[in-house]
């Protein structure tokens, strides 16, 4: 949804800094962000309009059960003492504190689903940028031709598409009329991965949109450029030209567009495991929803951002350094 | 020296008129003008429309398959599902265009400040942003939906909250690009304050691509308040809303499977018309 | 008209969907070891004609009159030299890649010829040894990785597309040393696109005058700059702004 | 101190890079001053630090005997007017070319409402511009044109500075040669004081009086017209000028400098 990979400008990286003091810089931002995710996880629970201990237990909890959540969530302290809590909880035991109903560390109860998501994730991460690289290469290389034409309404058709709505219809297709795969549930080992194709299918879906119609610009950004003239003067084969020059010059904005899009990704399958009915850590966030276990729940809204920023960070260190035009002048 | 008079100085542009011809020559536009001016005008006129009315319960006709009667054939409790249909675009439609008003005059003024002035004030906003955007979506509008209470005020208290965000990245990304163009130069050489320089200059520049993102970002609230409704915590029933019509339909699915597929068709629909739409503003701008 | 002509244009008409004669009948000829200028403003057609010479228009122009008639194969310089380098591709690499499909040659021997051929244009050792990316490198020295790109083509005839407008008037002046100076000694014929007179005086031994895809006027360079027939080309000509000769002064 | 501009020891860096290094310049009032210089010499960083778009590092500028302070009051604002290269981008396209004379004139408050219209005409007249142009948007023009509204703008709010950065560089030869029988008009017209900014010897040549010559964020000559282009005083100046193709003896008639 609020996907802005079409934001991403395809001029070219902005000219960094060549020495390392732009590493240092952008590790140092990436800090500072973790520490405004922590506290903003740290409020996240002081949103709740009015009491949170009564819109945990209800509207006819005794006084003496709110009395006792209010400790056990730590609000009777006062902002200051809660805060000092809630850091030394995250760097001692590395949570945000132990879940209300089975009073088990959220660290555990994360790392127990998490094997699940991020399988799903990585298989997902993986079919949606070969699918869109695949669909922008026909597109881009058949200008004005039918695929283009093709690939050129497929985003506007599919960006309307809700991802459970798509996960139902796959459900229906292939997993009840035509029995190839599992529905719903997680199975071990090899078929683990066997039933998360189906829903990797869908949460690739969702990126489709974003993927296909930036990589289709930065495609044919690279392919009108004049060094593809060259390339064709010297008469390179095109085979050449396409696989050297023109997916090796996409390939860079390709990996920042991914990191861009990483948030949404992980959104997407934290609604297909609900789909799927798979136990990973969206169907976690969904159980501690409905049990209004609020430390897991800041606790999953932590994890998540933390890794979204590392990878982002990751990503934007390795373009930096395959990128020759960053180094300037030597 | 004979005077130079402008190259085509035919007849005289009038702005209005020039623009109502192009969006006619424009088919990706005018396909999507005509698509959401369709969907308005079925759910103003749905009550003259159709016979039924979409909360009253027929036991004796539940699950029906389409028919003459009943165009999209009627769910579990007996309703007339294509009447159900469009009263909820009335709901999913005005939350979708109400909630995007402040996020999209926010985003605009934070990226276009961001953009222009630079230095302390774009790490402020950029720093705000990229911690937002490090929460997955649909992480923050489930926990912030299910903290503020079901309903409409969830979906709109989340999107104040991160609605402006893609808003505030593009307008900055633009307002860079132009803080370099020297007409931009002549107008700071003139003594323009900075403010004026913002609102005057760069804001007629930057609003077009802004309106061009508002429309993909709309097909997006559109779909995050459909699948709010399909996880329960979006808005509560009776209203009706696509996303609980497709939770209902799916313990049907295999017998019923119109009464989620339909839903998911019309937000579908609207997703076209409003990219459509985006796409055309996109290329009418671009040529100007 | 040269005798053997190894390059023969007639009539060639370029449209493309919004002009049909972007391009309108352009026909001239050229001989082995000539230099032919095509002279004129923006929006002339030269450098379509260019293109449509080398085999390669841009997208959405097609070549819908005429024919071209050419003995040997053709290469191009471009007027932006380092868009014309793939970036992130090391500039001894690309010219190598060059050298091994178009002479067959390994992947060491093409090499080694790379460096041969880049020492020949006058490239500093320093930038051939490490593997130097585009960016690194001035423009000047892209344009003359550019020239090396297409001389690894064994071209008969060298397509250049106003080569030095985009550099600073010393670069220019090395610049065209260095293409005249490889011409006498490869002997390819060429075809060279500029809006500069000057400079095309200093390169043509005949120029063609193009105006909105047509040309106006077609002779050898002296005859045609001393006495111009066509009322655009005195017109091209007054529009020279005069620089005095030199008296003297510091020497180099 | 006699009018004109007065540029003392001017320095600024960019994140290591010394731009423009201790410069020393004097620019007598209506006269034009030739700066040339080749790409990465620091004349467009002179022209924007002059211009105040570009706050130096150390040096002072005055405009007669009054500094320029760093935040440059508005009258200071409205002496020093500029051109720029890239005609596409020299004016806002969404605005008409009403808006963009008028603009100018009610915020110095050179005209009110009441004459707005006629001085916008006389502006045009004076660029060779019809005035059916008022109402009509940049996109409509050619370059050449659009970089004659660009001059009447500068020129709307009288500036006693006009700063030229390579004003017809991107326009064809026989527009350039127009244009800048323009710039010449309104030097006699309007006693202009100009900084001319240009690569290109020819148009030094032909517009400016004196010539400074740039390289490396120095300036390493300051010379009349007529001496430098007959003899300069530096190696540097020597291979510029040698440097220059030039159009074989007796080619035809060329008519003298505009």
């Amino acid at each position: 949804m609020m996907n802005e990979g079409q934001v991403l400008n395809a001029s070219g990286p902005k000219k960094r800094g060549s020495s390392y003091r732009w590493l240092f810089i952008t590790a140092a931002r990436s800090f500072i962000v973790i520490v405004c995710v922590m506290i903003a996880v740290f409020f996240l629970i002081r949103i709740v309009p009015g009491d949170p201990a009564k819109m945990i237990l209800g509207e006819y909890a005794t006084p003496e059960a709110l009395e006792s959540m209010h400790h056990a969530l730590g609000l009777d302290l006062s902002l200051g003492e809660q805060f000092l809590r809630f850091l030394s909880n995250l760097f001692t035991q590395g949570d945000t504190g132990n879940s209300i109903v089975s009073g088990n560390s959220t660290r555990v109860l994360i790392a127990e689903r998490a094997p699940v998501t991020l399988l799903l994730i990585a298989m997902s991460s993986v079919l949606a940028i070969v699918i869109a690289l695949l669909l922008a290469t026909l597109a881009s290389t058949n200008k004005n031709k039918w695929p283009d034409h093709l690939i050129r309404i497929f985003p506007t058709v599919t960006m309307g598409m809700p991802v459970f709505w798509v996960g139902l219809l796959l459900i229906l297709l292939f997993g009840v009329r035509l029995r190839w795969f599992p529905v719903g549930g997680a199975g071990e080992g090899w078929g683990m991965a066997y039933s998360l194709i189906l829903p990797s299918i869908t949460v690739a879906f969702s990126q489709m949109p974003t993927l296909v119609r930036s990589l289709r610009a930065q495609m044919l950004d690279v392919l009108e450029s004049d060094f593809i003239v060259t390339l064709k003067a010297a008469q390179i084969p095109s085979r050449v030209i396409l696989f050297k020059h023109v997916l090796r010059n996409a390939a860079l904005p390709t990996l920042m567009l991914f990191g861009v899009n990483l948030s949404y990704l992980i959104g997407g399958t934290l609604v297909v495991e609900q789909v799927f009915g798979i136990k990973g850590i969206g169907s976690l966030l969904f159980s501690s929803i409905s049990n209004r276990d609020f430390p897991v729940i800041q606790g999953i809204a932590l994890y998540c951002a933390v890794a979204v920023v590392i990878i982002s960070l990751l990503v934007e260190i390795v373009s930096w350094w395959l990128d020759p035009r960053t180094k300037g002048k030597s | 020296m004979k005077t130079i008079s402008a190259h085509n100085l035919t007849g005289p542009s009038r702005k209005s008129q020039g623009t109502l011809r192009r969006i006619l020559k424009n088919p990706t536009l005018l396909g999507g003008i005509i698509m959401l001016a369709i969907l308005v005008l079925l759910a103003i006129l749905i009550p003259v429309i159709s016979p039924y009315d979409p909360s009253a319960q027929d036991l004796r006709a539940f699950l029906q398959p389409p028919s003459a009667e009943h165009w999209l054939g009627t769910d579990q409790l007996g309703r007339d599902l294509f009447t159900r249909l469009i009263y909820a675009a009335r709901t999913d439609l005005t939350i979708m265009v109400l909630a995007e008003i402040i996020p999209f005059c926010t985003g605009v003024f934070l990226g276009m400040l961001a953009g222009y002035y630079g230095k302390w004030i774009d790490n402020i906003i950029s720093l705000v942003t990229d911690t937002f955007v490090a929460f997955p979506f649909y992480l923050i509008v489930i926990i912030v939906a299910f903290a503020s209470g079901a309903g409409q005020r969830g979906i709109f208290i989340t999107f104040m909250l991160v609605g402006w965000i893609v808003f505030a990245r593009v307008t900055r990304g633009v307002t860079v690009s132009l803080r370099q163009q020297e007409w931009v130069a002549s107008a700071q050489t003139l003594g323009l304050s900075g403010i004026r320089i913002m609102f005057r200059h760069i804001l007629p520049n930057v609003l077009p691509q802004a309106v061009v993102v508002l429309m993909t970002d709309m097909v997006g609230l559109l779909v995050a308040i459909v699948t709010l409704g399909y996880l329960g915590i979006g808005i509560a029933p009776p209203t009706p809303d696509w996303g609980t019509m497709i939770s209902d339909g799916q313990s049907f699915i295999t017998t019923a499977w119109w009464l989620s597929a339909m839903p998911g068709l019309a937000v579908v629909y609207t997703g076209i018309a409003l990219s459509l739409v985006g796409d055309g503003l996109a290329d009418l701008w671009r040529r100007r | 008209m040269s005798m053997n002509p190894i390059l023969e244009v007639e009539a060639l008409t370029l449209s493309s969907r919004a002009n049909p004669k972007l391009v309108h009948n352009v026909s001239f000829s050229i001989g082995k070891g000539e230099t032919l200028g095509l002279v004129g403003e923006s929006g002339s057609g030269k450098s379509l004609t260019l293109r449509a010479i080398l085999g390669l228009l841009p997208q959405g122009i097609e070549q819908t009159g005429g024919q071209i008639k050419s003995s040997v194969s053709s290469a191009m310089v471009f007027q932006d030299p380092r868009g014309s380098l793939d970036p992130l591709c090391p500039v001894v690499k690309q010219l190598a890649e060059v050298i091994s499909y178009r002479q067959g040659l390994s992947r060491r021997a093409s090499r080694q010829a790379a460096l041969e051929l880049l020492e020949v244009l006058g490239l500093p050792l320093s930038l051939r040894q490490k593997d130097r990316y585009p960016s690194q490198l001035s423009g000047g020295q892209c344009q003359r990785v550019v020239i090396a790109l297409a001389l690894a083509c064994k071209p008969g005839i060298l397509l250049c597309d106003e080569p030095t407008t985009a550099l600073d008037v010393t670069v220019q002046e090395q610049i065209i040393e260095t293409i005249s100076a490889l011409q006498q000694e490869l002997g390819f014929a060429m075809v060279f696109v500029t809006h500069n007179l000057a400079v095309a005086s200093a390169m043509c031994s005949r120029l063609c005058v193009m105006r909105q895809g047509q040309i106006v006027e077609q002779g050898d360079t002296l005859s045609l700059l001393q006495a111009p027939q066509d009322a655009y080309t005195q017109m091209l000509i007054n529009s020279v702004l005069p620089v005095p000769v030199l008296e003297g002064g510091e020497q180099r | 101190m006699s009018q004109g501009l007065h540029i003392q020891d001017l320095t600024v860096r960019y994140d290591g890079v010394t731009a423009l290094d201790r410069i020393q310049l004097n620019i007598e009032e209506h006269t034009t001053l030739g700066l040339v210089g080749e790409s990465g010499s620091g004349k467009s960083t002179l022209a924007r630090v002059v211009a105040g778009l570009i706050v130096p590092d150390e040096g002072i500028i005055s405009l007669g005997e009054e500094p320029l302070t760093k935040k440059r009051s508005r009258a200071q604002r409205k002496k020093i007017q500029m051109i720029f290269q890239n005609p596409d981008a020299s004016l806002n396209p969404r605005l008409s070319i009403r808006q963009l004379l008028s603009e100018a004139l009610l915020f110095h408050g050179i005209v009110r409402r009441s004459g707005l219209e006629q001085r916008c005409l006389e502006l045009l007249a004076r660029v060779q511009i019809d005035g059916s142009a008022l109402d009509r948007y940049p996109h409509e023009f050619s370059g050449g044109q659009r970089q004659r509204i660009a001059i009447a703008r500068a020129l709307s709010v009288e500036p006693e500075l006009l700063i030229a950065d390579e004003p017809t560089s991107a326009l064809d030869v026989s527009v350039q040669l127009s244009v800048l029988e323009l710039f010449a008009s309104l030097k006699q017209e309007l006693n202009l004081t100009m900084l001319f900014i240009s690569h290109d010897m020819g148009v030094i040549h032909a517009i400016s009086d004196t010539v400074a010559v740039m390289r490396h964020g120095q300036l390493v000559e300051i010379n009349s017209k007529e001496r430098f282009f007959a003899r300069p005083d530096t190696a540097y100046g020597y291979q510029l000028l040698s440097a220059v193709p030039k159009m074989p003896a007796g080619t035809y008639s060329r008519r003298d400098t505009p």
